[in-house]
């Protein structure tokens, strides 16, 4: 099974990076997006596993974009890995600080909490004028290992390193569903009380997948960061934290590549509407993710990974 | 063996992202992409009245001869303008992608837009990165060419640090007495900034005034009825906002409804947008400006550029049934910026498409005339335009049915804004150094 | 007037402004249990119908008697509620009861996107004002402060919406029904209740309670695209104050909101941003449930 | 003491108004079967969740391998070897059979879950099935939780909670909601899988046949406090449980 899993991963990682050779630039960069959005949203996807959705990753997204932004400007520190590093080492703490108040909230309280947190650092983040307030920052083109390409080869080397940050975690994140606590997971999703009485610790459980969440959240927004070259609140802001969880239920929890499939077809059908329907735009964005929800109530994930049993 | 499976949908997303060929534009027209709120609260505001004025123009300009000159020839030296329009709505990270989309996939020949600082400071870097002229026509923070420099990007307005300090100006020179004075403004960059600006320029200008209260109300808050109370309960002789849009207009309604005006002398640093929606319901006597001689104040104004400005007045009334203020002016002042600079180009490299290389090297230390006055690339390395100002009171003219401004001042570019090479912080702090007020 | 007193008033104006345009929110919960968001856009759709309704009003020679410009008012939330009410409840919600929470939580979010461009096609960018209800009670001076009558009257419209739905919901045998679909959906639906009927009047309910918020909230106000955005994350904090479902919890949850927002604005501005996430977090670190949330024992 | 003994003193546990617990105080050997009737409300699902931890009682202690286990969190009580099964089957209705049967695993696993080995691996599927097979339900391995019987449910739920190492085990009406020809070959075979392993075994049931056919010795409750505790033949004859629990003379 698990070189199944390699395989996969090869293939993955070579059909994405073929990207770099095919796609124009516009849409090498979108797709650079998406990914580093699709690492947020696989964050979700992991906490969906245990029957919470958290409505403010937007935190974390955050987090690690102002975090790699700070430390680039102040201690002029521009290697993608180092930054890397550092964000989702400061988004881990920040995770095992909220994690443990977080995991006893279920539904709702969890979703609206955990927004509320997110809006308290967008809040933060809009008044502190000497690190730009709602106006944000900039960032530096990051170096690789002291390599500092620019033009298009920059964006290549950039969307090289997402996508090879996507298949690793990716990875390792299936590994991780199908691993005992994995499958703990999915039974505290479905009834905590039996996790319990099987003398499992649901709290532990929640704690877990919220961290590993923050994690992700933060490389994603480090990555997003550098791709942009720039960072705002708005990275903490309700409606980010939103669109992360719509592409979480678009790909629904059973299939991790399909997490990445759902966040480049949100960039595309937003970028395109954009273009084609400048005024009616938000219209558009609302009827399709209408037809999603209505038409995969699973999630992308159902179309090719059937739990088995679920096929009726 | 599903990781594959998806590969393939992803691959056939990577397919029709490739097939969106761009429509690439023909030599004899000119294509410049155009960002400005289409929706959310700028639009109204700034945005839509914005490219009303910009459509306005672009016609006129791709008619041809219905502009005195320097204006009276076609479109941008003659080739044809075409526009594509994106909404500035849904913050910087979304503006840095339509940028790419509009310059790769579109592949525009220019780009012209952004109200919103935050999309200013955001895209000229990647500007830079693609190699796109861009002009920054609106917004305000002086940020964008302090703290950094770019080649291919110009602002075409001055920024934001002109309006609180020409207010400021008008106090003293209208000899107004300011024992005290409190703000309402935004809570967020421009709101609070503006603020900062202020209370520099007073500090100069009005040492011993004392601040009372610095309100922030959230953006688009709409309910002011706590923040009125506590201006009422400090009695303030002057308070001042920079609130825009709706958020300026409840205010407004709200405040007048309490009878605040008339405990303290209200100081609106870019209030004339909301003059055709209010009307009458704008009290008389309030101090406003209008972020450059613009809407009522370029109106009456007259000069050599009159006939300029009633051209475009009148065109504008005639086709929006209101008349232009701040927003279409410098949309206007941006595109007749951007036609010189063409023409400018076009001389000097016998009459080709300009490049944006080009582009950028007429651009620079450029200067031109528009309704707003006479708009000179003299900051940052001409990269940042200064423009006059005018700040006035408002006056109702009953007979008439409509808002007029009177004893409105006009201040030179060069008194109300800082020389090169100096920032607006320093040279507040300084006590406007250089500062050239006839 | 001392400072405590403004602090009250203000928190209280604020209070039944808040407690308007959140009690539709908690009532679709506890009965639909779908958190709203798209009940934002309701607001503001009901602040451009009471602007269209009262500009009408004036506009067919209304000056005679101002006063009807209230009921015109009242009469455009009313219209609202019917009109989009059984379109969305209908048309849309009922296929997703009993779906997971926040599943419904986006289709709203869906809906909510889809409502803003609707406004906009409607009512275009341009502001709506419709000043006259808003000055028509005069002023009221309390000490050195001078009040629109029109805040009070306010105060009193929140009183009355409150009163009028306790009673609805606990003197009338539909309003007992519908607690006890609040209560237990399945269990009513095994008693023979027509919860159908139940999910629609609700939602009805819940739609006219935004649009009157709105509706009241216009003439104060410059009715602009973009206007319910706002609301809805404030409506949300007060009813995950006062526990998802409970209307006095959304009672007390304005009033909790409204007066410690008015404390912060008059002894420390810049906290006013942070003031109703503090209260909400220190509220749900005690009662992660809210203050008055339903709490059903589980049978095992 | 042998660590084996539960040890309750003094159970005191109300509902607002109603008592549901009163001077409980019992000692239960290792080994053997108990069972515990009464009328609903009696106090003997109470008890049952006092004893593992789903509800805290209000005063008394319960004692069990020289702990005092009372207000303990269910799964502290469930590490300790205290297992239960529930009146309504407690199980995951997104799973398979043998999926929960994995979960279970999983829990009691080898030095703790781990975030690398395979939940379905070969060897954890192997312990599962043979589970599976002592409570003959091994030919439901791939069918859905909701598919199943009432019985099967049943038998799955006492399965899972038979993982690990376990020295007590309370059945909360194990034949409830299962069909009445179900029953006795439902408690033959629970019985036979559980003495197998020499657990201490409480049950709740109504089902006097099913209480004097298995059990050793009786507890029975009424108005909260236990009435009787003896051998069936001696409880079901003593009047007091005649006129307040079974309701009719043996």
């Amino acid at each position: 099974m698990r070189s199944n899993l390699i395989l996969a991963a090869v293939v993955a990682f070579v059909v994405l990076a073929a990207g770099s050779v095919i796609l124009p630039d516009w849409a090498m960069f979108l797709f650079a997006m998406a990914l580093a959005k699709g690492l947020v949203c696989l964050g979700i996807v992991g906490m969906m596993r245990g029957g919470v959705v958290s409505f403010g990753q937007g935190l974390y997204y955050c987090l690690g974009a102002y975090t790699a932004t700070l430390v680039a400007n102040s201690f002029g520190v521009s290697d993608i890995f180092v930054l890397t590093l550092l964000s989702s080492a400061v988004c881990l703490l920040v995770g095992m600080a909220f994690g443990p108040l977080l995991s006893s909230y279920r539904g709702i309280f969890f979703a609206m909490l955990s927004l509320a947190l997110s809006m308290v650092l967008y809040g933060s983040l809009s008044k502190m004028s000497v690190i730009g307030g709602t106006d944000g920052l900039n960032i530096a083109a990051p170096t690789f290992l002291g390599w500092a390409p620019e033009g298009r080869t920059l964006q290549t080397a950039l969307y090289i390193y997402v996508v090879a940050i996507v298949v690793i975690a990716g990875a390792l994140m299936r590994i991780y569903f199908d691993s005992e606590r994995g499958l703990i997971t999915l039974a505290t999703r479905d009834n905590e009380l039996r996790v319990e009485y099987l003398g499992a610790s649901v709290r532990n459980v929640m704690t877990y997948n919220y961290v590993f969440g923050a994690v992700l959240g933060g490389i994603g927004g480090t990555i997003a960061a550098l791709a942009l070259g720039h960072v705002d609140p708005e990275f903490a802001f309700w409606t980010t934290s939103g669109e992360f969880v719509f592409v979480a239920i678009l790909a629904g929890y059973l299939s991790v590549p399909a997490v990445f499939v759902a966040a480049i077809i949100l960039e595309m059908v937003r970028s395109f509407s954009n273009l084609y329907f400048p005024n009616t735009w938000q219209l558009a964005l609302g009827i399709f993710l209408l037809i999603v929800i209505v038409v995969l109530p699973n999630g992308l994930g159902s179309l090719v990974n059937r739990r088995k049993g679920n096929a009726a | 063996m599903m990781k594959s499976k998806i590969g393939g949908a992803l691959a056939a997303t990577t397919l029709i992202a490739g097939m969106a060929g761009p429509a690439v534009a023909a030599d004899d027209t000119f294509k410049i992409g155009v960002i400005t709120f289409l929706s959310g609260q700028a639009a109204e505001s700034f945005g839509v009245p914005a490219w009303n004025g910009g459509k306005l123009l672009v016609d006129m300009l791709n008619e041809g001869g219905k502009l005195p000159a320097p204006y009276d020839t076609k479109g941008f030296g003659g080739m044809n303008i075409e526009v594509v329009i994106v909404d500035e709505a849904g913050g910087a990270t979304k503006q840095v992608q339509e940028f790419r989309n509009l310059v790769q996939r579109e592949e525009v020949d220019a780009v012209v837009g952004y109200v919103s600082s935050g999309d200013c400071l955001a895209v000229p870097p990647v500007a830079d990165e693609l190699k796109a002229f861009t002009i920054l026509y609106d917004c305000g923070t002086p940020r964008v060419f302090e703290d950094g420099s770019y080649e291919y990007v110009f602002r075409t307005a001055a920024h934001a640090t002109m309006d609180n300090v020409s207010l400021a100006r008008y106090l003293k020179s209208r000899n107004f007495d300011v024992p005290s004075f409190a703000g309402l403004n935004q809570d967020y960059a421009w709101g609070q900034d503006s603020w900062a600006d202020f209370t520099g320029a007073m500090k100069q200008l009005y040492p011993d005034a004392e601040v009372k209260t610095a309100l922030f109300p959230k953006f688009g808050a709409g309910q002011y009825g706590t923040e009125i109370s506590a201006l009422l309960r400090e009695k303030p002789a002057l308070v001042h906002s920079s609130n825009w849009g709706g958020d300026l207009q409840g205010f407004l309604i709200q405040a007048t409804a309490r009878g605040l005006h008339k405990r303290s002398q209200l100081a609106l640093a870019a209030g004339d947008h909301v003059i055709p929606q209010l009307q009458n319901k704008m009290p008389d006597g309030i101090f406003l400006g209008a972020r450059g001689v613009n809407g009522l104040a370029a109106h009456a104004r007259g000069g050599e550029l009159k006939e300029l400005t009633d051209t475009m007045w009148d065109a504008y009334e005639a086709e929006y049934k209101t008349f232009p203020v701040q927003a279409p002016f410098r949309m206007w002042q941006a595109l007749f910026g951007l036609k010189t600079a063409i023409e400018k180009a076009m001389a000097d490299n016998g009459g080709k498409k300009p490049s944006s290389e080009e582009l950028a090297a007429a651009m620079k230390g450029l200067s031109w005339d528009a309704p707003s006055g006479h708009i000179e690339m003299v900051l940052a390395d001409g990269h940042q335009a200064i423009q006059p100002n005018a700040i006035g009171t408002t006056k109702w003219n009953a007979e008439a049915g409509k808002m007029e401004l009177v004893d409105v001042e006009y201040y030179d570019a060069r008194c109300v804004n800082p020389p090169e090479g100096m920032k607006s912080q320093d040279w507040l702090a300084q006590g406007f150094p250089g500062a050239l007020c006839n | 007037m001392d400072l405590a007193a403004t602090i009250l008033v203000d928190g209280l104006i604020y209070a039944g402004w808040l407690f308007i345009v959140s009690v539709g929110l908690t009532l679709v919960f506890g009965v639909l249990n779908i958190l709203n968001i798209a009940h934002g856009s309701l607001y503001a759709i009901g602040a451009y119908a009471s602007a269209s309704m009262v500009g009408a009003y004036f506009a067919l020679g209304g000056e005679a008697y101002p006063y009807g410009s209230y009921v015109a008012m009242i009469l455009a939330a009313v219209l609202v509620a019917l009109v989009i009410g059984p379109l969305l409840e209908r048309g849309l919600l009922r296929f997703f009861y009993g779906r997971d929470e926040v599943l419904n939580v986006l289709v709203t979010y869906a809906v909510f996107l889809i409502l803003e461009d609707i406004m906009k096609l409607i009512w275009g960018v341009n502001p709506y004002f419709v000043y006259e209800p808003y000055t028509l009670l005069g002023d009221v001076e309390i000490g050195p402060l001078f009040y629109v009558g029109y805040d009070f009257a306010v105060i009193a419209a929140a009183i009355i919406v409150g009163l009028a739905v306790w009673l609805s919901l606990n003197k009338t045998r539909t309003g007992k029904v519908v607690l006890a679909v609040i209560h237990d959906s399945e269990m009513s639906q095994t008693m023979g209740v027509n919860v159908q009927r139940i999910y629609l009047a609700a939602f009805m309910a819940g739609t006219f309670l935004a649009a009157l918020g709105g509706a009241l909230t216009a003439p104060m106000i410059s009715v602009t695209p973009g206007l319910g955005v706002n609301v809805v994350i404030v409506a949300f904090a007060v009813v995950i104050i006062g526990g998802l479902g409970s209307v006095p919890g959304a009672a007390i949850g304005a009033l909790m909101v409204g007066i410690s927002r008015a404390a912060s604005v008059h002894l420390m501005p810049e906290a006013e941003l942070f003031i109703i996430y503090f209260v909400m977090a220190i509220v749900l670190l005690f009662r992660p449930e809210g203050l008055f949330a339903k709490t059903q024992a589980r049978k095992i | 003491m042998s660590k084996g003994v539960l040890e309750v003193r003094d159970l005191q546990k109300s509902f607002g108004a109603v008592t549901a617990a009163q001077d409980i105080s019992v000692t239960v050997p290792e080994g053997g079967v108990y069972s515990l009737i009464g009328t609903n409300g009696a106090g003997k699902t109470t008890f049952v969740n006092m004893v593992t931890g789903y509800i805290k009682p209000d005063s008394g202690t319960i004692n069990f391998g020289n702990r005092n286990i009372a207000g303990m969190a269910p799964r502290q009580i469930t590490r300790m070897g205290i297992h239960r099964s529930f009146q309504i089957a407690q199980l995951c209705n997104e799973l398979t059979v043998e999926e929960n049967m994995l979960v279970a695993d999983a829990i009691h696993g080898r030095s703790g879950p781990s975030f690398l080995r395979r939940a379905h691996s070969a060897e954890a599927r192997e312990r599962a099935i043979a589970t599976l097979e002592r409570f003959n339900i091994a030919e439901h391995r791939d069918r859905l939780v909701p598919e199943l019987s009432g019985g099967v449910k049943k038998l799955l739920d006492i399965a899972m909670a038979m993982a690990g190492d376990t020295q007590i085990m309370l059945l909360d009406e194990p034949t409830s909601g299962v069909a009445a020809d179900e029953k006795f070959p439902i408690m033959d075979l629970v019985m036979e899988a559980l003495r197998s392993t020499g657990v201490t075994i409480i049950f709740v049931e109504h089902d006097m046949d099913i209480v004097t056919r298995y059990s050793e010795r009786v507890l029975a409750f009424y108005d909260g406090r236990i009435i009787a505790d003896d051998a069936p033949g001696e409880v079901l004859s003593d009047p007091e449980v005649q006129r307040y629990v079974t309701g009719a003379p043996a």
